[in-house]
């Protein structure tokens, strides 16, 4: 943990130095040069999951030439809609958004429409709507249960009956609700090993997250099997398990089951370290690629299906070696390692 | 005869944060039999530490009738340079580098609030406010900032069996309690509060009195940053956000007027830890999380028309004081 | 100025008139009702160069539209400074009065889902929902004497909240969708080719220059403002005065969801969460005054356009969440700076 | 003019100071002197001057003209510190006293004493300070209570011990027992006693003879911001006293007028409000002048307040015009023909941020408003506005424009009369109408009042001036402690008997008054 931690701050501040002096100028750079251009519409980068996607996409962008300009809207949906329209105004080729709201989303998707603009949702897909736009998403469920499975096969390896939690994420994104789904599909298949004490509602919030699990810790202090929606609060769950003194290894005295979901590079060196049985990958850069051709499809007068499926892929303790290469966490890791 | 129901109507208002607490106690007891133990305690304790500094810092400002609007913005500037600057320097050095920078930007409030007099504080800190966040949008990119392993351990350090946070709360409460009582400096913030044209005329400098609370309120909610992200490790861009509704609350709650000259420390203390015991109650008790901001909105209301029915009612006895002898 | 006269060497003497006439020039601008239209006019005329775009005609129908709904909730909001009151529950109502009614209007499950009745009894409940909240915190206000920044503070948190738990129990997402399209027209569409929204901005402005201009209740709210006491006793009926400016900001916020709601064609419990520095500085900008009894609608005009201009104009640049923010943090800033200026001239002025 | 001690090396000395404000002469060539162990009581009705004499005495003002010697040395203090560490104490009516603090912390609120090496306050030292001090003044609270728990003359004694703590040479008293009990009084003499056996200076201004006569050892009179006369106590007498403050000239300045009271319009029986009214009963008729005398405190403005509505009150009646007014707020006030001009001009009577026009359009604005919407006429609104301005002679034409705080004290009052007549009421309350404004705005302010009355208004009149009631009243009612204690016919008013109706806590000992301090 400490190995890694001050090269990441280093590194995130001088990405987003370079970022901000970057965006000032991008305008300037934008009309020096033909190609393409894509507005990538974030709503935050809170996890790394996302500054490792935007950061994924930029590198995309200038292999195939384009220019990107990227804008975030912190949460606030109405702002969102502006910033499209800001991009129509800009006359960009492509949008490429990351919406906050299923359904305030698609005023902006039929604004584009009218632009003859295409847009394409990344990793949320928005509410169903005449509207046309293409999603690209992971298949959350399914991912989520398999790697449920693989935790419940653990279960079983070592016998005994479970107590566990689940990390839920907001409730408005579907893919929070789809992973707490699969989740459920699993654990109800299990009920006599495994009893759900307790659903800790995160809002996608850290800090909610580590009062939330230290509460549930309180109140049971026998939970063994912890599930966690997104990689991004690892930092929070190691903190409340340390402090209840449920931080092991595998195959030490203590070791509580516990699966991720995303792939980040904190998540790797968790698999690696032994604290992390499985985590359910997101195949980001399956997810950009996709995406991408989804612009290029629609340039090219295609109409590709509105949403399209990244089928991702579970790492564990027992396929860590193979898979990591897949892993876009891994990869982040192998950077930072230098 | 009317006086003398007022006088026991206060003396219930007075009361009615402890009868309150007792009754959340209570409640919660039955409805949870982990609720009364040792170990939640410790837990409510631990949990509302932060809160706790930053409502003792905003206490300062509130009893020179101010207001700081941008507590949880300099909470999350302190963070963000903490995790982003300062991640090789050992925690000795940067921990005061960190103070520094609160008062740093508390300064930067009293100096507004000083040279826009007449303006109230509301005003100029709800635009520091958002100029903070801002920074520390910049400096974050609204990324999740992270910080050294030896920070977090001091998030599960304990000494003696009692947790590191409450320990630094237990220090901050300490000093400021001698702070507002046993020096010059704290009893001419009361003086300030009470009447700044009085203690003006009492040669009492104002401006120095008025610059220095937020000093000290920018300094602990630099401390209030601290303490929590040694707990939960890393900071999100919601990293203290709205987190001044909670401490404004506390002081209020504690009997901290907002009219100035009113409250202490140890009221502001207690707030704390009811509205956090009220929160850890309803995890307990598995009550949906989107009323635990429904129950912080409707206990600060009460808090605030006590303390309005309690101010008005002494206006009253105090008139009718006067009024009373010297017709007598 | 004799101590100037007494420094100054008798060659500039030629100099002073000029630097006087200068400095009485930036005095009366600074002094000027409509400071903030002419700093609007030389802040558009610097960025133009930088992005052209800005003076499109979309750009400026981008602006045009942009700046209604903040009009709307400022106008509310200026009403209620004028008493020397404020009013930060205006959040709280947008996402309450837009849940509210979505859900009665929305045709997964609505209360009056396919009715006839729901489009009109939708948008009563809008404004039922804000003259409520506006009423309890003037009554608040009023009768029990809260200071009403606590009052509106909590209002707005307890209404956030409420938001959310209310959307919780009428939709198995985070916001309330499926709403009637001819309700969605007063946000989004256009007659005539002129947004709907501005016909429904441009009567809540006319209303309300007409009420604070040329009526007796107009002329109340500033009496208020100025020396309530004063005003009781020359048979003001404040508590009533106030008690409806806090309605008006009410409902006024309740229009602005409307148009909100309509735009992005969703009921959301955070809609406009993020809004209320823009609020309170637009109407602060544009000269109305904190302490009360001071503010116009066309000062409230400006200094709208001026906050969505800048924004516009960030967003052409591509400017990173931090720039707007730390804009309007400083911009502000800035008005209250000014005003204080005002406030040091006038007084040197009477003195 | 001349000083008791003229020509004598007194201790504090003050020769021919003058002070104007805004162009009106408020003090004209006083002097006096005190020496050592002294108490030299000051006299003089509201606006004579004595506030402004002990102001500049206290360096919150600086005399236009005139010097001062304090020990032999020249004195002319630049700001209260400056007075205070020249050793002169001033204790206003208003204490300057933090209630929530205790009175040690009061006493030692300019500079602690430390504890050594620490930054913290030695509450030993000033624990026993204080406890001295207190000793001195007999004050037996310990020196760590609150103030806001001690009564008002107990906090008065504070603020003495406060005075004694930084070693001042004479303490200037200002009004001490307008909020005493009569015990509390007497102590406070007692005090005096002491200081005066200490060797300190002290200066003694109260509205209360009797006190007066009591603990100063010469008195002096001022009338008009000039010396009226004085001299040492065994010379003087409280008729004596009186007939220096009233002075010979009542009737210069009023204007003549014939009284021809018509019906009753205004009836007040039994009112009360427990602590500020008691068993109030008064009749006013049309066409009359119906002065209120009686000391500050005595009710007057209190007994004002309630019959406009503004105040609530327990029981009795209040009849207007032959009918009930029941549950009267101003609004409803105004509806029955009332108007109020307030004590306070600038914080009750005026928006001193507005113009002239708003303000004295204000009361009226429903009658000029048309349809439902409310909307003002403003033409008509203007026109009105400019017709009665213009009556009261408003010295501006620009009523539109002019804002009302760059007006004078007189011009200021006048919109605030324009603002009623506006209304045509029909009974006036005036308190203090006169207060703080010039002698020739004076004349015109009671010029509009006789018009009024010739007019057929009845008119309630609050006055501390007791030249002003006789000169204009048809009758005087007196005022002590909430109570109605007289009515004088107009031909036969005296100043001195009216003024012993109000001052009569300083001649008798009241009754009740230990009775009612528990």
């Amino acid at each position: 943990m400490s190995g890694f931690t001050p090269r990441i701050t280093r590194r995130a501040f001088t990405i987003g130095s370079l970022l901000a002096a970057g965006t000032a100028g991008l305008p300037i750079m934008v009309k020096a040069q033909e190609g393409k251009t894509v507005a990538l519409l974030f709503d935050s980068l809170v996890s790394p999951f996302w500054v490792t996607g935007i950061e994924i996409m930029r590198e995309e962008a200038a292999k195939r030439g384009w220019e990107t300009l990227e804008a975030i809207s912190n949460f606030d949906d109405n702002r969102q809609f502006e910033q499209v329209r800001a991009m129509i105004e800009r006359e960009v080729d492509g949008i490429l958004i990351i919406q906050t709201d299923a359904n305030a989303v698609i005023p902006a998707i039929r604004e584009a429409n009218a632009a003859g603009i295409p847009m394409v949702h990344f990793n949320r897909p928005p509410a169903e709507s005449d509207a046309y736009s293409v999603a690209i998403q992971a298949d959350n469920r399914a991912i989520m249960r398999e790697t449920v499975q693989f935790l419940v096969d653990e279960a079983k390896r070592i016998g005994g009956t479970y107590k566990a939690a689940i990390l839920i994420g907001d409730l408005g994104d579907v893919n929070a609700i789809q992973r707490r789904d699969g989740f459920f599909d699993i654990v109800d298949q299990n009920k006599d090993i495994i009893e759900v004490v307790s659903r800790i509602s995160t809002e996608w919030n850290a800090d909610k997250a580590f009062a939330g699990l230290t509460n549930a810790l309180q109140a049971n202090p026998d939970i063994n099997f912890l599930v966690t929606s997104s990689d991004f609060l690892h930092p929070q769950i190691e903190q409340a398990l340390k402090i209840a003194g449920k931080w092991n290894k595998r195959g030490e005295e203590g070791h509580v089951l516990f699966a991720g979901f995303d792939g980040d590079e904190g998540a790797y060196q968790r698999l690696l370290d032994g604290f992390l049985d499985a985590c359910g990958v997101q195949n980001l850069f399956l997810e950009v690629d996709m995406a991408f051709g989804a612009f290029t499809d629609l340039w090219a007068g295609e109409k590709p299906e509105k949403l399209l499926l990244d089928p991702g892929f579970v790492i564990t303790q027992d396929n860590l070696e193979e898979t990591r290469d897949a892993m876009w966490g891994f990869s982040v890791w192998k950077n930072q390692q230098g | 005869m009317q006086v003398g129901e007022n006088r026991t109507t206060l003396l219930l208002l007075n009361a009615a944060p402890w009868v309150a607490f007792l009754a959340v106690v209570v409640v919660f007891g039955v409805l949870s039999d982990r609720f009364l133990t040792i170990q939640n305690f410790m837990n409510i304790l631990t949990q509302s530490s932060h809160i706790a500094i930053m409502a003792i810092g905003i206490t300062f400002v509130l009893l020179t009738a101010g207001i700081d609007l941008s507590v949880g913005a300099i909470m999350y500037v302190a963070v963000a340079v903490l995790a982003l600057f300062l991640g090789g320097i050992p925690v000795v050095i940067a921990f005061p580098l960190v103070g520094l920078i609160g008062v740093a930007l508390g300064a930067m409030n009293g100096y507004f609030v000083i040279k826009l007099r007449g303006q109230h504080p509301f005003i100029v800190t709800l635009a520091t406010l958002f100029i903070l966040r801002g920074a520390a949008i910049f400096l974050t990119d609204t990324r999740m900032v992270f910080v050294e392993e030896s920070v977090m351990s001091l998030g599960r350090t304990s000494y003696f069996g009692v947790p590191w946070a409450i320990w630094v709360f237990a220090v901050v409460f300490v000093i400021a309690w001698i702070v507002l009582r046993e020096t010059p400096f704290g009893r001419q913030i009361y003086a300030v509060g009470q009447d700044p044209t009085a203690a003006a005329k009492a040669g009492i400098n104002v401006p120095r009195i008025l610059f220095s609370v937020y000093c000290i309120c920018g300094f602990l909610a630099a401390v209030g940053g601290l303490v929590s992200i040694a707990q939960v490790a890393a900071a999100s861009s919601t990293f203290g956000f709205q987190i001044e509704f909670p401490v404004i609350a506390a002081a209020v709650l504690g009997g901290t007027s907002l009219f100035g000259g009113r409250g202490g420390v140890v009221g502001t203390v207690f707030g704390a830890v009811l509205i956090q015991t009220v929160q850890s109650g309803l995890v307990m008790t598995n009550a949906t999380p989107y009323i635990y901001p429904l129950v912080t909105a409707v206990i600060i209301f009460l808090a605030v028309l006590i303390d309005g029915l309690r101010t008005s009612i002494l206006d009253t006895l105090g008139r009718r004081k006067i009024r009373v002898e010297e017709i007598a | 100025m004799p101590i100037d006269a007494a420094e100054t060497p008798v060659d500039t003497k030629v100099e002073i008139p000029k630097v006087r006439a200068f400095r009485r020039l930036l005095e009366r601008l600074i002094l000027s009702e409509y400071l903030v239209f002419y700093i609007t006019g030389v802040y558009f005329l610097i960025v133009w160069p930088i992005v052209p775009e800005i003076a499109s005609f979309s750009s400026l129908r981008n602006i045009l539209t942009d700046m209604l709904p903040l009009l709307v909730v400022a106008i509310g909001q200026t009403f209620v400074l004028i008493v020397a009151g404020i009013d930060l529950s205006v959040t709280g109502v947008i996402a309450m009065a837009s849940v509210v009614g979505a859900s009665i209007m929305t045709s997964d499950g609505g209360y009056l889902q396919g009715s006839a009745l729901a489009i009109p009894v939708g948008i009563i409940a809008f404004l039922v929902v804000g003259g409520l909240i506006g009423g309890f915190n003037g009554w608040c206000v009023t009768r029990l004497n809260m200071p009403p920044i606590i009052v509106t503070l909590t209002g707005m948190m307890f209404l956030g909240g409420a938001a959310i738990w209310f959307t919780k129990a009428h939709s198995p997402t985070s916001s309330i969708a499926g709403l009637p399209r001819a309700f969605v027209a007063i946000g989004g569409g256009t007659f005539a080719g002129v947004p709907i929204a501005l016909f429904v901005a441009i009567a809540v402005v006319v209303v309300a220059h007409f009420l604070l201009s040329q009526t007796v209740f107009g002329r109340w709210l500033y009496a208020i403002g100025i020396n309530p006491k004063a005003a009781k006793v020359s048979g003001v009926p404040v508590d009533k005065a106030i008690l409806w400016a806090f309605v008006i900001s009410g409902v006024c916020a309740a229009i602005t969801s409307m148009l909100l709601t309509g735009r992005l064609e969703t009921g959301t419990p955070v809609l406009g969460q993020r809004i209320l520095l823009d609020i309170i500085a637009a109407v602060v900008i544009g000269g109305t005054s904190l302490a009360g009894g001071k503010g116009k609608i066309i000062w409230t005009v400006g200094g709208v356009l001026f906050l969505v201009t800048i924004d516009a104009s960030l967003k052409l640049l591509g400017s990173s969440l931090f720039i707007v923010f730390a804009v309007k943090g400083g911009v502000i800033l800035l008005a209250v700076g000014l005003d204080a200026m005002r406030q040091r001239i006038l007084a040197r002025g009477s003195g | 003019m001349t000083p008791p001690h003229a020509g004598g090396e007194a201790f504090l000395q003050a020769r021919e100071l003058s002070k104007s404000f805004f162009g009106v002469k408020v003090l004209k060539e006083v002097g006096f002197t005190l020496d050592k162990g002294e108490v030299l009581g000051l006299v003089g009705e509201n606006g004579s001057g004595k506030s402004t004499a002990m102001n500049i005495l206290g360096g919150i003002h600086q005399p236009d003209s005139g010097q001062m010697t304090l020990a032999g040395k020249p004195y002319r203090p630049t700001g209260p510190k400056d007075a205070q560490r020249a050793g002169l104490a001033f204790i206003h009516q208003e204490l300057n006293l933090f209630e929530n603090l205790s009175i040690e912390e009061n006493v030692f609120i300019s500079g602690f004493p430390k504890r050594r090496g620490l930054p913290l306050i030695n509450r030993r030292k000033i624990g026993k300070e204080t406890k001295r001090l207190l000793d001195l003044v007999d004050l037996g609270h310990p020196p760590g209570t609150r103030v806001g728990k001690l009564s008002q003359g107990e906090r008065q004694l504070v603020e003495i011990a406060k005075a004694l703590g930084f070693d001042a040479k004479v303490i200037i008293f200002d009004e001490p027992t307008t909020s005493l009990s009569r015990r509390e009084s007497e102590k406070l003499f007692t005090i005096v006693g002491r200081l005066k056996a200490q060797g300190i200076g002290v200066i003694y201004i109260s509205h209360i003879l009797g006190d007066v006569l009591r603990v100063c050892d010469s008195v002096q009179v001022l009338r008009d911001g000039a010396v009226a006369g004085g001299g040492p106590r065994a010379s003087m007498s409280i008729d004596k006293i009186i007939s220096m403050m009233v002075g010979r000239k009542i009737g210069n300045l009023f204007p003549p007028r014939e009284s021809h009271p018509g019906e009753v319009v205004l009836d007040v029986a039994g009112l009360t409000q427990p602590g500020v009214v008691k068993d109030v009963s008064l009749s006013l008729r049309s066409g009359e002048v119906l002065g209120v005398s009686g000391l500050m405190g005595a009710g007057r403005s209190e007994l004002a307040r309630i019959l406009f509505g503004l105040d609530p009150f327990k029981s009795g009646t209040i009849t207007v015009e032959r009918e009930p007014l029941e549950n009267p707020s101003p609004e409803i006030c105004m509806a029955r023909g009332l108007a109020f001009l307030t004590e306070d001009r600038r914080a009750e009577g005026l928006l001193m941020e507005a113009s002239i026009r708003d303000n004295v359009a204000l009361s009226s604005l429903n009658s000029y408003a048309r349809g439902l919407s409310h909307r003002l006429s403003w033409p008509k609104l203007d026109r009105d506005v400019a017709e009665v301005s213009d009556k009261v002679k408003v010295n501006t034409s620009d009523y539109i424009r002019m804002l009302v705080k760059h007006l004078s004290g007189g011009n200021q009052q006048k919109v605030v009369f324009a603002k009623w007549l506006l209304r045509q009421p029909s009974i006036f309350i005036l308190d203090e109408p006169t207060r703080g404004i010039d002698v020739g705005a004076k004349l015109e302010v009671y010029k509009i009042i006789n018009q009024l009355v010739l007019d057929g208004a009845a008119i309630l009149f609050i006055s501390s001036e007791m030249e002003e009631l006789i000169g204009m009243c048809d009758r005087i009612m007196v005022m002590n402690r909430g109570e109605v204690t007289g009515f004088h016919e107009r031909g036969d008013f005296d100043g001195e008997r009216i003024l012993e109706t109000a001052m009569s806590v300083g001649l008798r000992e009241p009754e009740q008054a230990d009775r009612k301090e528990r």
